[in-house]
């Protein structure tokens, strides 16, 4: 260790973000003190977001395995099996720290590392997905925010070249202090030519490619892994920008260097750069690195090893190639005029050696990096729920004015058009796009092949808030039912789980009841989690977000043009319901949006009957009996109805009948799970009717489509009866006068 | 025909123009590296969209002065055809091969939406298939498309003809509405004296088959397609 | 009162906008360029005459609007275009 | 030698982004504002420590790359950051 670098003590270790036993536990591992560089290391790899120490113990409890699955949790990215050679390789990350420091670079680097994660399996990113939460959206505050994030997201996207075709926005105060910016992104490669994060043969040279490095992000990590206060200014110098220009030359790059076969193991410099990246590859292949970090290309001068192992500056990767091939590798990446740099080779033992200038900074067992210790630190229900859920929305009156309240709520921005934010986004390079942003999932096709994929984002903090195990669960039935309602059957999940602090008991439990949720749903539905993110600490002065478990799903369309959308397709068309009518009021849009309240109790879920319906809206959509299919969410059966009568190229005015028995703003607005409004043509309605016979769910016939009006009836009274011009009106302006 | 893709580092639609060119049209088309000189054995070359050396300092900028771009120049001498879509169009511009500039969108926004196109001039290798008047529909999605030309040069490019669309309504009213990125009279799309290089913001690729949404832009394809005379030179009215 | 502010990335904040310029001028035969950085200028005419109070004037654009003070340093010249006096501020 | 390039809109030209700017700080109560404009400001060191040379090396460069002179004026500012040589070019 050099004489300059500072005194390694327990306080030092605290500063770093470890605590006093972890320290210890260091000590007792190495059996000696740690050097300055070595320290560094573990308060990396030690950290929250790159250990998950509070979260390891639950996501085992998800399931992991199924018959698609090519790639499981633990590598860069998940991998399914979508059949004809073809794998689909996808997962979700939370950037959501870095956004609130700088919105507009802290979106962009979040887009560009999962891009990265993508890639470097082998495949080629075909689609994003952005999932954001803001507060209140009249605030001048949320607007820079908003403005900063959806730019952030439009540039790098936009200039690396891979569309976004889906996500959603959504509004609570919670989310004032600590947005969430989540971004999913979604490849193809063959199956047999995914790429892992290893460092297999020892003697195998280690490259490092891509951009050079700067003190960006350093302990951007550590970052991840605190909360915010009135100290947050001070963690900005670790701001990282990204360059979507050279992250484009890296992919082409990366995947020409695959092609050749050169190429060993590969993976992303992300959090903790190269740190992790030196530990992690060896310590998955049971092998050890050594690495002279002189030979690092950097951008300023004097950055000394601690700082090169940490700094998170962007468009990077580690890779490991064939002994031998070297030059094959040198001349792929100099092709892209980018930096290939050989700094050290694979080697036994199970060491990971850093030198400087031939001098040895650091010696640490790969292993020890990446056995960072598990809690399982003390859950509790939060007292304050009980109220919350005991409060009866029926307490308040019904609305005057049904129609006025079906306007307040297309016009909440949650609910309201987010076309804003999308058409800011290439929604099409690639020429895969079939179903645009605008309807419930967006719809790829694979080339070459008759397949299709479709991929929706979804997860209501307001529900998990209220319930957190069926809120989680929720989230995985709505997103799938978004693939469903598309004509695709759901493959499987990433999951973003963003939480408070896991330090904080109540916290903690709604984690571990909103993990339980998701496993109880993803088994039901026969999702396997192949991979995700956890997110905690997503707080600002103690005040904590809603717990927003972020749900991924990608699904599978045999045909890629038997697929669906949710607008109605044309006049004189039958509308059905399918589902049961178990809806509430609890923790609905309609609560906040109206009443400006949140609580009560959600509907049940009813997993089996939720598998049923979705089998029967895909089994509906395969054999083309139905125009349109569209899940009934925020909002409820009117706002459903609502969309599909105006989301589409032209307006197309319905008239339905709802059963009479609960009050009729339950009925209309209440909100549940398992519910689909599809549009039947009438020569195919025989056919439709014994198709559902079949199914045996729950359904009725409740309108048909027409005219320039949406009217609602429950039994004798006309509860809405509303001219398409005026919702469609409230629900383009809902959000965009907010940021327009 | 004889397509060859340009390819700059940046360059994304090139994949895009490719797979209409070789599945659609079922022409032959092979990429150019932004490196290479020799473009004799293509009848007709693509400029495609993306942001090429990143659009960094201003869109195509840097693409504008690239070795490529000199043999596109000898190479449109040569009587050549050349379509330039998005970025391609922000390069021929910068590069001094058509007149005027690219700017940034009015809406200081990015945007990616369908258009319609009200089709100007019908006497080029890539619209003869077309009506005057007529209403095509395409989408864009640039960020610097909003086209600029000092009144001079507006003056010639009325006088000669040689704006090739516009942004209208869908039934062909040059509305502002109609204009996503504030282009100086609603231009989307010019060509040079000779007619033998497009300039345009849309994607005509993005419109090339019905899954995608739509199929006006395979009319631009068409025309040039039906404009190929045996000797491999174009049909001049 | 006219200023000029000129709103440069912080030192050490890649410039991922020069590195790529100096690059294509290389490319064009500047094989001379040593550095270059990329910011922007901002010239703003108000209506206050006073030199004193037209800076910190100025200065509060710049606080609240005119610079990131994330990534972004700023400096503010007054003066006419032409007579310019040269002055630091926004440290 | 230093040089610091100004490149500006053409007057004439609508700057869309100054205007806009200048509506937010209105929003933000700088109703002084009487007129702003945006632009870019590149900096750059080259080798050439002659100020003739290296003048006519940096036109050259603008004129080949840093300015699009049908929507860009430029002015070359030679001289280190703080002592600030004002001159013209480029018209
Ligand atoms: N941030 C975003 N980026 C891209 N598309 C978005 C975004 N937010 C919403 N969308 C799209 O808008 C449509 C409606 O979104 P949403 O209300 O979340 O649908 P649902 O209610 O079915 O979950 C969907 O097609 C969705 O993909
Ligand atoms: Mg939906």
């Amino acid at each position: 260790m050099t004489p300059s670098e500072p005194k390694v003590t327990a306080d030092l270790a605290r500063d770093l973000g470890l605590t006093i036993e972890e320290y210890d536990r260091i000590i007792a591992r190495l059996g000696r003190e740690p050097t300055y560089t070595e320290i560094g290391l573990f308060s990396a790899l030690w950290s929250e977001h790159c250990a998950y120490k509070h979260s390891r113990i639950f996501l085992g409890r998800l399931p992991q395995t199924g018959p698609h699955v090519l790639q499981g949790p633990g590598e860069n990215a998940g991998a399914l099996d979508i059949g004809e050679g073809w794998a689909v390789v996808f997962k979700i990350e939370s950037h959501n720290h870095p956004s609130f420091i700088e919105p507009f670079q802290g979106a962009a680097t979040g887009v560009g590392g999962i891009l990265r994660d993508i890639f470097t399996m082998g495949a080629r990113p075909i689609a994003l997905l952005d999932s954001l939460r803001f507060g209140d959206p009249a605030d001048p505050k949320t607007r820079h925010l908003i403005t900063g994030v959806v730019s952030g997201i439009s540039w790098y996207g936009n200039c690396f070249g891979c569309p976004t075709v889906g996500g959603e926005v959504a509004f609570a105060p919670e989310y004032a202090g600590n947005p969430l910016v989540n971004v999913m992104c979604v490849g193809l490669v063959r199956a047999d030519r995914i790429f892992r994060a290893r460092a297999e043969g020892v003697g195998n040279p280690v490259f490092y490619v891509g951009n050079k490095t700067g003190r960006d992000g350093i302990h951007g990590a550590t970052m991840a892994s605190a909360t915010f206060d009135e100290h947050a200014e001070e963690r900005r110098p670790t701001v990282q920008v990204g360059d979507p220009f050279t992250e484009k030359l890296l992919l082409e790059a990366c995947l020409e260097a695959m092609s050749t076969g050169a190429v060993v193991g590969i993976q992303d410099m992300g959090a903790a750069g190269l740190a992790c990246c030196t530990s992690e590859m060896p310590a998955r292949s049971g092998t050890g690195m050594d690495v002279e970090l002189a030979r690092v290309p950097r951008r300023e001068r004097g950055m000394s090893p601690y700082e090169l192992l940490l700094s998170e500056s962007q468009e990077r990767m580690l890779l490991v190639a064939q002994r031998g091939r070297e030059e094959e590798v040198r001349r792929t990446f100099a092709k892209w005029e980018l930096d290939a740099v050989e700094i050290g080779r694979v080697v036994s033992g199970g060491d990971l050696t850093i030198k400087m200038d031939g001098e040895v900074v650091a010696q640490v067992p790969v292993d020890a990096l990446s056995e960072a210790p598990r809690y399982d630190k003390p859950r509790v229900r939060p007292a304050a729920l009980d109220q919350l859920v005991a409060l009866d929305p029926l307490k308040f009156s019904e609305p005057a004015e049904y129609g006025a309240a079906l306007e307040t709520l297309l016009a909440s921005p949650t609910i309201a058009s987010k076309e804003w934010v999308y058409r800011q986004y290439d929604q099409q390079v690639g020429l895969n796009t079939l179903v645009l942003p605008g309807s419930d999932a967006a719809v790829l096709r694979v080339k070459g092949t008759r397949r299709g994929l479709a991929v929706k984002t979804d997860g209501n903090g307001r529900h998990v808030f209220l319930d957190p195990r069926r809120g989680a669960a929720m989230a995985v039935c709505e997103a799938a039912r978004n693939v469903s309602c598309a004509g695709a059957r759901p493959l499987g999940v990433t999951d973003c789980l963003n939480f408070g602090s896991p330090e904080r008991p109540e916290i903690l439990w709604q984690f571990a009841e909103a993990v339980d949720g998701i496993a109880e749903a993803c088994r039901a539905l026969e999702l396997p989690v192949v991979g995700g993110n956890v997110s905690f600490y997503n707080e600002t002065s103690g005040q904590a977000i809603l717990p927003t478990p972020v749900i991924g799903v990608v699904g599978l369309l045999e045909d890629a043009s038997r697929h669906a959308t949710q607008y109605f397709a044309g006049s004189g068309h039958r509308v059905a319901l399918l589902g049961g009518d178990d809806v509430s009021l609890g923790g609905s849009e309609y609560l906040w949006a109206v009443h400006a309240t949140l609580g009560g109790t959600l509907a049940a879920l009813d997993l089996e009957l939720e598998r049923r319906v979705q089998a029967a809206v895909r089994a509906a959509i395969g054999a083309g009996l139905v125009r349109s299919a569209h899940d009934c969410a925020e909002g409820g059966i009117a706002v459903a109805l609502a969309e599909s009568c105006i989301t589409g190229r032209e307006h197309v005015g319905c008239d339905v009948a709802l059963p009479e028995g609960r009050r009729a703003d339950v009925t209309v607005f209440g909100e549940g799970p398992s519910r689909v409004v599809v549009s039947v043509e009438s020569a195919r309605v025989l056919a439709f009717e014994a198709l559902m016979a079949e199914s045996a769910i729950p359904w009725r016939w409740i309108g048909a489509t027409g005219g320039d009006h949406l009217t609602i009836r429950l039994g004798s009274r006309r509860l809405v009866d509303a001219a398409l011009a005026a919702l469609e009106q409230a629900w383009r302006r809902g959000f965009e006068r907010h940021v327009a | 025909m004889r397509f060859g893709v340009v390819v700059f580092p940046g360059t994304w639609s090139d994949c895009d123009f490719h797979y209409v060119i070789s599945e659609v049209l079922h022409q032959p088309v092979k990429y150019v590296w932004h490196r290479d000189r020799s473009l004799g054995e293509f009848d007709c070359l693509v400029l495609p969209g993306g942001f090429a050396y990143g659009d960094y300092l201003r869109a195509g900028a840097v693409a504008g002065r690239s070795p490529v771009v000199e043999s596109v120049r000898e190479f449109t001498a040569g009587g050549g055809l050349v379509l330039g879509s998005c970025n391609g169009f922000q390069i021929l511009c910068e590069a001094g091969v058509l007149p005027g500039a690219l700017m940034r969108n009015e809406c200081l926004q990015y945007r990616c939406q369908s258009t319609h196109l009200r089709v100007e001039n019908v006497d080029t290798p890539f619209t003869r298939g077309l009506r005057p008047g007529q209403v095509l529909t395409m989408p864009i999605s640039h960020g610097e498309g909003k086209y600029h030309a000092d009144p001079e040069t507006l003056k010639v490019l009325k006088q000669q003809n040689r704006v090739v669309f516009r942004y209208a309504t869908p039934d062909g009213r040059l509305t502002r509405e109609a204009n996503p990125n504030g282009s100086l009279d609603n231009i989307a799309g010019i060509v040079n004296e000779e007619g033998t290089v497009l300039g345009m913001m849309p994607h005509p690729e993005r419109a090339a088959e019905t899954a995608m949404g739509g199929t006006d832009g395979l009319l631009l394809f068409k025309s040039l397609l039906g404009s190929l005379v045996e000797d491999g030179t174009f049909l001049k009215r | 009162m006219k200023a000029r502010v000129l709103v440069r990335l912080k030192p050490g904040i890649l410039d991922v906008q020069g590195s790529a310029i100096a690059r294509a001028l290389g490319g064009l035969g500047f094989d001379d360029v040593r550095e270059l950085r990329v910011g922007k200028v901002i010239e703003v005419e108000i209506a206050d005459a006073d030199a004193g109070r037209a800076r910190a004037r100025v200065d509060e654009m710049c606080k609240k609007l005119l610079a990131n003070p994330v990534i972004e340093d700023y400096t503010i010249e007054l003066g006419t275009a032409d007579d310019l006096a040269v002055a630091r501020s926004g440290r």
